[in-house]
């Protein structure tokens, strides 16, 4: 299954499919403007050659055709903003689906690595504290926090179900990222300081990647994340896994001391 | 400019001060009421602008200058606005 | 009015001189040496590009320390280094000197027909302080850690915690501000005040109306970029943290500093600047092109007065699209929706423009000569930078195409073949002027002909990549798998970017050469109609025998019942 | 060279002014864009911060109201050193020096000046003694930040006011109307930089 060449890559979002008639749409309309021109210019060079005998004319009489061009260039770049761009970007950035049938994703980036942590069953995220961050604990999960427990955090791995919407919340630990998913057609910058939610929804699944959009020093070229889109009940066998492995290995909570973070 | 114009200039010049200096007090004096934020804002702006404005017509002749430059202050005034809007328009 | 000045000595008269005209030729002289020296930055990128962490030829990496390449392999941080100061150098310290401060200062006076600038000392100030940030520029790769390497934008976080070359880098761009606040400072009062007699605002050269809505640009765009340095500076040198927000941990640790700063902050003011600072790239690039045409059509511009307003119209809107470059930061619906408006409104006015410039060759008797091929060629590619400018001005279509090879793609075929194009145009066109005598022709074409198809060959492959979603600023694209397939389009981009390399050779040797081999010519070579070309070439100091007084429109070509087919500006009688 | 620029003493019969005061007034449509912009990052920094002291609590507001005072007395005897040649040409120049009312008004516009550093001097040695540092939190980085940049317009300005009180007045004999146009201008700057401070007094100190 080829998913990327030289044009647009395989589309495997629900919303994709817009955002790529829009961009077809919009390069044939500059294709028609472009040649229009082209032909123009090449004919107007070929006509109006300087040659003994030929004389410039002063004062042409003002074209009518031009001006229909360019209104006819702004009706157009109108209906391809209330058309097509308007709906697209509300639908992404309002519409959010309900958060019952959603999956939410905690998505924390930082220099050089992405990490993603799931609510696990209970669906509550663990509370997390910067001052915990460690390399065993990059997102700085607090152990006492009950809700905590099953959560699950990996590294570079983003697992989704298809077919089911899913929310992500960037954050970013240090420096501005660019969280970019080329085949969802998902791009949003990670800024510091903020939680910025995106949603999206695979219609395809597959093993694909995501990508640093944004310079983030000197190893932005090698924050590539695995995305793997997945069938529902294989998502929840790697989630089952993921946290009974994480729970079997925990020491019961109670009595172990608590490493110093 | 005849002598007594210029004359007529300073006495206004000096009743500008006294109301500039009038003004100052007032702004502290209405800083220490302790308005709820919005009014305290407003107040303070209201009265910085009327100190300005002060400034601006009688001590850079702003009142008696040419077309031209009130062309370009008035080109500047809505970029700065553009500028004093940016907070809005990220927040 | 001939008054013969005492002489002054070779310091005064050729380095700390107040003359526009050897101010203007410093300006392009040092302006030129800038575009070679990033266009060099750029070739060493391409190598990196095609040949992802494969050493360089044994004689290039000579030239390297380890800090920038460990046995012929460059580094990913010199990579970065090399992408932030090809940036800051094309625009800061290459194409805009070129346009504005030689063009300008050169041209500008001599068709308004003023003896120079209205404050000297001012321009002779603002092209030092234009030196001195050029060499703190140049001087950046040598400190510890090298240049500045957050791409030429420097976004906080990163730039706030980037090593020392980023505050010599903002030192260096406060002195190319403060050079470019005088340089428009100065143009804008010289065009107000010193026009010649009869000169009325809409008697003004194309070329002038642009420089007058390129200073404005400057004057008022710049500042706020000026208070964003200002307060990188201080995060740099006096731990406060504007851009800062609290609780950020950097490389494992908790970032020890006061927080509460917004990285949004700096994008705000530094677009605020950017986006007319893009404007000022191309406003004077279309002022010599409509020169360049109207001479060469021996016909008036079509729509003169349409353009000029345009070209007012888009001074006006450049100041409130800044934030299209930051769709993706979570802006509201609203925000993104009035941003979109504004930006296809912008279009408006480019497009007028564009269909003026092209219009006027309809019913000319068009001369081939090389400025005419530079300004031909600028139309064409002018409208393809344009055209891949919408989509990305649609938010929808910028989520898929936001810092990809599109977005690069679109601006180089603005700047490249766009206003660099130009530039060459007005060199070839006004060359007679500055020296009385004509470049080669020949040397010309040979410069004009590979250099046009190399630059597709560079900026055409790479909308396609950015259509493939390939992010900007890579140091090595093949490490992600969406990137792999275009990987042999960035080998073609690489060996057009070094025969772009050679074909600027014929243009070297004919820029030097014909200063001293040109074919000697009159002050009227091209037969044209603007005040510049009623004084003598080189004009003298104070430029004019006595103030030319000014009888009609800029470009008074083919008259109907004038024995020749221009009619100067500044003659009362029939010509 | 200046014989051949026109309109640097007589104001341009269209647009009636000379060129130094369109000059002046660009240059302080660009300096309003700056501090434009440092405002609007205040305003950006306070809205996105939780807490936000207030003012009048951290910074000392007498000292301030007398600093406000004092650069208001500034603008006055600038503007007074202006009128005072404006006079002087009336009763028609001799090629004599400066006049006497020209130096002590111009005098007292740089003395105050420096009155106002001194001031502002106390100021921050009383922070930095109070270990209130840029770098202590966001409030303290903005003031200093904010008073800095317009201190250094401020001591900029003395240094200008200083060259015409001494060397910049020899013009005075050979082209008085010049001169006066030259004063007129390092006025503006001098009103453009006291009205800077009208607004950062109440903003950073009172509110």
């Amino acid at each position: 299954m080829k998913y990327y060449g030289w044009g647009l890559p395989f589309d495997a979002s629900a919303h994709g499919a817009a955002i790529d008639r829009l961009i077809y749409v919009i390069h044939i309309f500059m294709a028609v403007l472009f040649l229009g021109w082209a032909i123009f210019l090449i004919l107007s060079l070929v006509k109006f050659r300087a040659r003994p005998g030929h004389k410039a004319n002063y004062k042409l009489n003002h074209f009518k055709a031009p001006t229909y061009a360019e209104v006819g260039v702004a009706l157009f770049e109108v209906l391809l903003l209330v058309g097509f761009s308007f709906p697209i970007v509300s639908q992404v950035r309002d519409q959010f689906p309900s958060t019952a049938e959603a999956l939410e994703v905690r998505v924390v980036a930082e220099q050089f690595a992405w990490n993603f942590h799931y609510p696990g069953p209970d669906g509550v995220f663990g509370s997390s504290d910067i001052h915990l961050i460690s390399p065993a604990n990059p997102v700085g999960l607090n152990p006492e926090d009950p809700a905590g427990q099953d959560d699950v955090t990996t590294i570079n791995q983003f697992r989704i179900p298809v077919g089911r919407p899913v929310i992500a919340h960037l954050s970013s630990k240090d420096v501005i990222h660019s969280f970019a998913i080329p085949v969802m057609r998902v791009k949003r910058d990670m800024i510091p300081g903020q939680v910025a939610p995106i949603w999206f929804e695979a219609k395809h699944t597959g093993n694909f990647e995501i990508a640093c959009a944004q310079l983030c020093g000197l190893g932005h070229y090698r924050m590539r994340g695995f995305f793997t889109v997945q069938t529902q009940d294989e998502f929840e066998k790697w989630m089952n896994g993921e946290v009974q492995s994480k729970l079997g290995a925990a020491v019961p909570p109670a009595s172990a001391p608590v490493p110093a973070a | 400019m005849e002598h007594a114009e210029v004359q007529k200039h300073v006495k206004i010049y000096i009743s500008v001060f006294v109301a500039l200096a009038a003004l100052t007090v007032i702004t502290v004096a209405v800083s220490y009421l302790h308005l709820p934020f919005k009014q305290a804002v407003l107040a303070a702006l209201a009265i910085a602008g009327l100190k300005g404005s002060l400034v601006a017509g009688f001590f850079m002749h702003l009142l008696s200058e040419k077309q031209i430059i009130f062309s370009v202050l008035a080109l500047t005034f809505i970029f700065l606005l553009a500028v004093l809007l940016l907070p809005v328009i990220s927040v | 009015m001939k008054h013969d000045s005492h002489p002054l000595p070779f310091w005064r008269k050729y380095i700390f001189s107040t003359d526009h005209k050897v101010i203007g030729v410093q300006y392009a002289v040092t302006g030129l040496v800038f575009l070679l020296f990033g266009f060099a930055l750029m070739m060493l990128m391409r190598w990196q590009l095609a040949y992802p962490g494969k050493p360089f030829p044994e004689w290039i990496a000579k030239m390297f320390s380890d800090q920038q390449m460990i046995s012929g392999i460059m580094l990913p941080e010199f990579y970065n280094q090399l992408g932030a100061m090809h940036g800051t150098i094309m625009i800061f310290l290459g194409v805009v000197p070129l346009a504005v401060g030689g063009f300008g200062n050169y041209i500008l006076p001599l068709q308004i027909g003023a003896p120079d600038m209205a404050f000297p000392k001012l321009n002779m100030m603002s092209y030092w302080s234009y030196f001195l940030g050029g060499v703190t520029m140049f001087a950046s790769f040598f400190v510890p850690g090298g240049a500045a390497q957050s791409g030429w934008t420097s976004y906080p976080p990163l730039a706030d915690i980037a090593t020392v070359g980023q505050t010599v880098w903002l030192f260096g761009m406060v002195f190319l501000i403060t050079s470019s606040l005088l340089g428009s400072v100065n143009f804008i009062v010289t065009t107000v005040q010193l026009r010649a007699d009869g000169m009325s605002f809409f008697r003004l050269p194309f070329f002038v109306w642009a420089q007058f809505v390129t200073s404005f640009l400057l004057l008022l765009a710049f500042p706020p970029l000026e208070a964003a340095a200002v307060l990188q500076l201080m995060d740099r040198l006096a731990g406060t943290s504007f851009f800062l927000p609290s609780g950020l941990v950097v490389a494992g640790k908790v970032l020890e500093r006061s927080g509460g700063g917004s990285p949004l902050l700096w994008q705000h003011l530094f677009w605020f600047l950017a986006h007319p600072e893009v404007y000022v790239l191309i406003l004077p690039a279309m002022g010599i092109v409509a020169e360049v045409l109207a001479c060469n059509t021996r016909k008036p511009i079509y729509g003169y007065k349409g353009m000029v307003y345009s070209v007012v119209f888009l001074g006006f809107m450049s100041f409130i699209v800044w934030a299209h470059h930051m769709f993706l930061t979570s802006m509201g619906t609203v925000m993104s929706s009035f941003f979109q408006i504004t930006t296809m409104i912008i279009s408006i006015p480019s497009v007028i423009i564009l269909t003026a410039l092209v219009l006027s060759l309809w019913g000319g008797s068009i001369r081939f000569n090389t400025p005419m091929l530079f300004a031909i060629a600028f139309l064409p590619m002018f409208g393809m930078g344009g055209l891949t400018g919408l989509p990305l001005g649609l938010a929808a279509a910028d989520i898929h195409l936001h810092d990809t090879y599109y977005v690069i793609g679109h601006f180089h075929y603005v700047v490249a073949p766009g206003t660099i194009f130009a530039l060459f145009a007005g060199i070839y066109h006004w060359f007679p002027k500055v020296t009385g005598r004509k470049m080669s022709e020949f040397l010309g074409k040979l410069h004009f002909w590979p250099s046009f198809i190399l630059m597709n060959g560079i900026f055409f492959p790479m909308l396609l990549m950015g259509l493939a979603g390939v992010s900007r600023r890579l140091w090595d694209p093949t490490q992600y798998a969406h990137a792999l397939p275009t990987q042999p389009l960035n080998v073609l981009m690489s060996f057009c970017a070094w025969g772009m390399a050679l074909a600027q050779v014929p243009f070297i040797l004919n820029f030097f050469g014909s200063i001293f081999f040109g074919k000697k010519v009159n002050e009227n070579p091209w037969e044209a109609t603007t005040l510049e070309w009623s004084a003598p070439s080189p004009p003298p100091h104070g430029n004019f025998e006595n103030p030319p007084v000014v009888y009609r429109e800029p470009y008074e070509y083919s008259v109907p019942g004038q024995k020749h087919d221009f009619w100067p500006q500044g003659m009362k009688e029939e010509n | 060279m200046s014989a051949l620029i026109r309109y640097i003493s007589k104001p341009h019969p269209l647009t009636g002014v000379t060129n130094a005061k369109l000059g002046t007034w660009c240059f302080l449509a660009s300096e309003m864009m700056l501090f434009g912009g440092l405002f609007s990052a205040y305003v950006l920094l306070r809205a996105g911060s939780t807490a936000w002291p207030r003012g009048s609590e951290l910074l000392n507001v007498p000292l301030a109201t007398l600093n406000t005072l004092i650069l208001i007395t500034s603008s006055v005897t600038m503007v007074m050193s202006w009128a005072s040649l404006i006079m002087k040409q009336e009763k028609g120049t001799g090629t004599s020096k400066v006049p006497g009312t020209f130096s002590f008004y111009m005098g007292s516009t740089i003395l105050l000046g420096l009155a106002f550093l001194v001031v502002k001097a106390f100021e921050y040695g009383s922070k930095f003694s109070h270990h209130h540092f840029p770098g202590t939190d966001i409030f303290y980085g903005i003031y200093f930040t904010l008073t800095g940049l317009h201190g250094l317009h401020v001591i900029g300005g003395i240094l200008l006011n200083t060259y015409f009180l001494f060397p910049g007045s020899r013009l005075w004999q050979t082209e008085p109307e010049q001169f006066t146009g030259r004063i007129e201008c390092a006025g503006l700057y001098w009103h453009f930089v006291d009205l800077v401070w009208i607004f950062l007094f109440p903003v950073l100190y009172l509110l």
